[in-house]
């Protein structure tokens, strides 16, 4: 198997599924001949045209809307918006209207063949407006899927299984693990299952949590608690909307104690939803606190975003905590 | 200022482009003459009577189910009245296989295309035939067969939308356009702007229909832009754009149908600026009366745009009062007959409530129904819609 | 005192406002001579002038962009959004730019003299674009403030607490309760504090928690309750962020049990938070699974709204769940 | 088209306004002389010279931080390398009370209003000193003594919000304005719709000043619009509009003082378009190789907005080349040495994490602080800069 980094897996994803089907169409902001300011999108104009794989205007809520009406259409959209803290101009299009397109038609109409790729997440000195992991805000919407990958062979597969699934999907790639994630990623089309998580490593004291970039993050923990004797459960959750609740509620049942982990601030974070749903599952079966680790209540930093990280110390700490509760 | 401007000025010169004044098309005097050097159009007498007979369809079906909210057996329900021409008009010209997005008051573009009298009623009861399954208020229409895009309330959304739907089309490459239909109010989001600018520069198919009726509610025209309209937005785009007398029929037609002929056959997108009035209140929930004259309003009932194709109509002999005697009882009987039916009908199933979220239900969403309908079990009379009584009256 | 619905208490609450300070501006769709389609502003253009109360062009996202930059001048805007369905063009001015603003530039500049009102929820047969209740959205966004009043009084002081206070703040107004509300008002200016929740009722068995309209859906529920002698503890969050964290805990130290209800879908509703906060700090206290009762995780139906709603039935059958747990 | 155009046609007539070519204000021929027919600006010798040493230090500050991004010394930098013009040339035209909100490539600006080499630097190296508290990324510069709001990365929010500023300012009544500056790529978002609309409604004393340089990253303007430029847009909300070469800064000068007239006694909005041209790379992050020729560059290096005023000076009499070396050197030694000075202070303290999130620090994020501050007191290897060691190499 070919080793990528990660660009290189999501790359390849969107070519082949160009190649495989010519209405899938890749645009945004210097998506075109430039191939995405990640260059995501590197060739795919080369290869497939200008009119399949082109710049947009500088406008999100255009890009959006333009994808919409595409996905309508029955062609096959596959929209970047370029940081996921830009996103926020199409929260409009993509909560009032990807969202709700085919439940207000009665399924007439829908814009299931939509995907949106998003870079997400801090660790590159990007400050408050290049680090934002805004998932938790479309996972309060019903009709979205919300997907995030932690590896190039799991953003490949999810991607794939994102254009060809038949309901808007939010993809949001983890950019600091963009070059720095390396791995074996099989060639051609697969489709990984969306709405479905992963247990990554099997433990009977505690189970952990994460999606995306804190995969990592989770195994260091996991690696330090281990040392400690103590036996970590890893699960990535992969989609957070809609998601794997028998997979989580399976393991804490197990485990009898939960860590979830998210870039995010702490409040209104997808971990708080998580601990909700599981405290009413596993209630009698909890052992301590679900525990939260998190990004603090505040806008994403700059100079200090190593404190502000929820990184493996953080969470190697919860961890103790919990399994001493 | 003219083409002789010249491309370089040593003093600075402002200009706010008031004096690029965009003419008005018409064809029709509000007697119902062609204006003395107009051409006549080119329009067969079916098809002129098939936009007569629609728009004096929606007149009546408007009159009728804004009477029938008043007496309670409708939540809520919105006319186009004042503005049949600038909708049916330009629907006209269009193939039936032309995309239509419109805002909500556009109930006269799916009538032209055969929505029938039991497909709006269902859809304003909310009742089990509802294509919408009840979810949205009255007037949010859709049909696919028509190619009716279903409307959507938050306004201007379905703009972009046109856009991309259009470039679709163009891609797709069977000589179809998208037609949008927006009021002057929703041009103001940024949305229109995303969707103009998007349009020209990728050079798509797609006709921007902006019924200017003059008020967005109670706000004015002139609180919401100081230009000349919305029509002169499209210099901004290097877009074609024409404005035309919305209540001229004949006009909006002609109008439309070369904007279609330019956006089918060369990709350029045209805004159409029709210029009308929006002769009834904003909706069942109005009063306008707090907001404008009596003097203003019966002004514009004047150029009632039904009264004008009519006079048009009959200077051709196409038409008589006895067609119109006997249109206008068939119209009304017929919509009162599949008014009752429709209100008799009951509500959708209780699983309505979670289908169509995503293609699917997913695990959690149908737990919820069954924790649901195991509730609605134990107190039946609390829910009398879903536990099979009839849903009229709501 | 008067008696007065909920609108007159906001315009009261407007007016009072306008006239001490002529810094203070209302304005959005059809707010001016109109008033407003809910008359919430009626009769402030004639008292204070078309430049302080008046009507905006139809954009939302311009609304508040054009509110931001008043506030950072020193004006004290109050700004409408004609329904809450409609504040999402206006998500990145606010979520961004509003809720970052004085973070970002180390307090040399802020907006904290905002206020963005907004009628939100159900029950008036609005169907999914005239229903919702988008409070969680915002609660993931540290920087802004989150209130929603939940009768007359509330209404007044806590919009005048809201005008005063200086951050950002986003005012939800039961929409269902503006004129089916009424109730005594005090004369005169007075603030109710935000970040502070109130204990409307003492009980003992469980605490049942929620805000806005919610409220008196809780009271039919907990009188239901009393008569099987079940003694219910109500609070009104009435600030959803920052919020009160105290008040609600001390309450399930001493009950044991939980139930939190809103209107919005379950899955990422901020009954999640609030659970997952819960069960962290009381964890040995609690006897019993915290409960949400909410809407479902679906847009928000017409035909079907009363099916929807999480009504007192509901919230009483959880009762009795949670109490024989 | 003229103001003899006609108010009625009657057949379909289609405009896309590229008729009505929007002329380019100069003054400065690229000799550096003025065009013949151009009167001499009105520009005292101080005023003139202020605004050339700006340019240069801005020049000197772009090329001595882009070394230092290479080098490794911090992690992002953004030049605006033949913008100079069009920035400092339309800054000082403004009262100092004015507002400036710019996008980001307009250090220009704040060079002009005194915003010393300390400053800049501190924000750049986000030590300590830096009155954003080391919360943003290099170049997000703000001052509140100097009337320049704190720049934001999400782009275009700053124009409604200067409508909103400027609307403040009428109130206030004091004669002041606001100036937003912005690139032809940011004009494409809904907010630049919104802020123009609502600044002619709202008759709002604003000068809407775009950067046009061509490119927006990758994207070159032809990508971004179909039109001429940006000006044209100016026609759709009645709004005052010039088109100026911005590499000439005496005619930038004096276009936006004739602005600022209108704005602030007319309280008319203005749309000032400064064509130029983006001669260095995006940001350091970019490499422009891939996606345009250094022939289009270096055909733009000659029209340099810096030589071009100095060859003005010069020929006034007001400049020679032994104050050209002396001006050079002392600002590279002023911005190197700062530079080193700024890069070695400490970052700032731990507690600006939580700090102005709120106007007070609520209790929950406290708790926050503290439990950060336990964790870190456990580990203070592990985070370096907050356990008091110096933050130099971030
Ligand atoms: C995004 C959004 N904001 C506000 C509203 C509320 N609203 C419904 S219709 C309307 C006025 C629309 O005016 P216009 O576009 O001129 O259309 P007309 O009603 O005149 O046909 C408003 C403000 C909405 N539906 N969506
Ligand atoms: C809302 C938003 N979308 C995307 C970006 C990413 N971005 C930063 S600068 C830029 C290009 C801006 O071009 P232009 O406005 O022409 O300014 P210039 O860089 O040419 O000065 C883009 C796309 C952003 N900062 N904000
Ligand atoms: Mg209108
Ligand atoms: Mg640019």
């Amino acid at each position: 198997m070919p080793r990528m980094n990660m660009l290189q897996a999501i790359n390849d994803a969107l070519d082949i599924a160009m190649a495989a089907n010519d209405r899938v169409l890749c645009f945004g902001e210097d998506v075109g001949g430039f191939g995405g300011v990640f260059r995501a999108t590197s060739h795919l104009q080369e290869k497939y045209g200008k009119d399949r794989c082109f710049n947009t205007p500088l406008v999100e809520q255009g890009i959006i809307g333009f994808a919409n009406g595409l996905a309508a259409q029955g062609s096959v959209p596959v929209a970047e918006i370029q940081f996921a803290d830009y996103i926020f101009p199409a929260f409009d299009q993509i909560v009032n209207e990807s969202a709700k397109f085919r439940y207000r038609s009665g399924n007439l109409f829908d814009v299931g063949r939509l995907t949106i790729r998003a870079p997400y997440g801090g660790g590159i000195a990007g400050g408050l407006y290049h680090s934002q992991s805004p998932e938790a805000y479309f996972a309060h919407t019903p009709g979205l899927k919300v997907v995030v990958p932690r590896n190039p062979h799991q953003a490949k597969g999810l991607l794939l299984g994102a254009i060809h699934d038949p309901n808007p999907t939010l993809f949001f790639e983890p950019k600091r693990l963009y070059r720095a994630s390396v791995g074996e990623v099989p060639e051609g089309d697969y489709r990984l299952p969306l709405g479905e998580a992963e247990v990554l490593r099997e433990g009977d004291d505690i189970t952990l949590l994460g999606w995306g970039a804190q995969m990592e993050v989770i195994a260091q923990a996991a690696d330090l608690a281990e040392k400690e004797g103590i036996s970590c459960e890893i699960i990535d959750l992969r989609t957070i909307l809609p998601w794997d609740q028998a997979t989580v509620i399976d393991s804490v049942l197990k485990t009898g104690r939960l860590l979830v982990t998210h870039e995010a601030p702490l409040t209104g974070g997808f971990a708080g939803e998580i601990a909700a749903t599981i405290q009413a599952h596993c209630f009698l079966y909890l052992e301590s606190p679900i525990a939260r680790v998190t990004g603090l209540d505040t806008p994403f930093p700059l100079a200090l975003e190593k404190e502000y990280f929820p990184d493996h110390l953080k969470i190697f700490e919860a961890v103790k905590t919990s399994v001493e509760f | 200022m003219t083409t002789t401007r010249p491309e370089i000025v040593h003093t600075p010169t402002f200009t706010d482009g008031a004096e690029f004044r965009i003419p008005t098309f018409k064809l029709l005097q509000e007697n119902g003459s062609l204006y003395k050097d107009a051409a006549a159009p080119d329009l067969d007498s079916d098809t002129a009577l098939r936009i007569y007979r629609t728009m004096v369809y929606v007149r009546v079906l408007d009159e009728r189910m804004l009477a029938a909210q008043r007496q309670g057996r409708l939540s809520f329900y919105m006319q186009c009245t004042g503005e049949e021409g600038a909708i049916v008009g330009s629907t006209a010209a269009l193939s039936a296989d032309d995309m239509i997005m419109a805002q909500y008051r556009e109930q006269g573009a799916l009538a032209y295309r055969g929505f029938t009298t039991d497909e709006f009623m269902n859809q304003l009861f909310g009742n089990d035939q509802d294509y919408g399954k009840g979810r949205q208020m009255p007037v949010h229409y859709g049909s696919a067969k028509l190619n009716y895009m279903t409307i959507s309330s938050p306004l201007a959304t379905q703009i972009p939308q046109a856009t991309g739907y259009a470039y679709g089309q163009k891609l797709a490459g069977k000589g179809h356009c998208t037609l949008v239909f927006f009021g002057e109010g929703a041009a103001s989001e940024g949305d229109f702007h995303a969707a103009l600018n998007m349009a020209t520069v990728h050079r798509v198919p797609v006709i921007f229909l902006c019924r200017n009726n003059g008020y967005a509610i109670s706000t004015p025209s002139v609180e919401q832009f100081a230009a000349d309209g919305v029509a002169p937005r499209a210099f901004g785009y290097k877009m074609d754009v024409i404005r035309v007398d919305g209540n001229d029929t004949l006009a909006v037609h002609q109008a439309t149908r070369a904007a279609r002929r330019l956006a089918v056959e060369d990709n350029r997108p045209v805004l159409v600026e029709a210029m009308t009035y929006r002769l009834a209140a904003h909706s069942s929930s109005d009063d306008p009366s707090s907001y404008r004259s009596k003097d203003e309003e019966s002004g514009w009932r004047g150029k009632d745009p039904i009264l004008r194709m009519r006079l048009w109509l009959e200077a051709q002999e196409l038409w008589r009062d006895e067609d119109e005697k006997e249109l206008q009882e068939s119209l009304r009987r017929d919509v009162l007959e599949t008014m009752k039916r429709a209100q008799k009908r009951p509500p959708p199933p209780l699983e309505s409530l979670v289908t169509d979220v995503y293609d699917e239900v997913p695990p959690a969403l149908a737990g919820q129904l069954e924790a649901l309908k195991a509730h609605i079990r134990k107190y039946p009379e609390a829910y009398p819609k879903s536990s099979g009584q009839a849903g009229g009256e709501q």
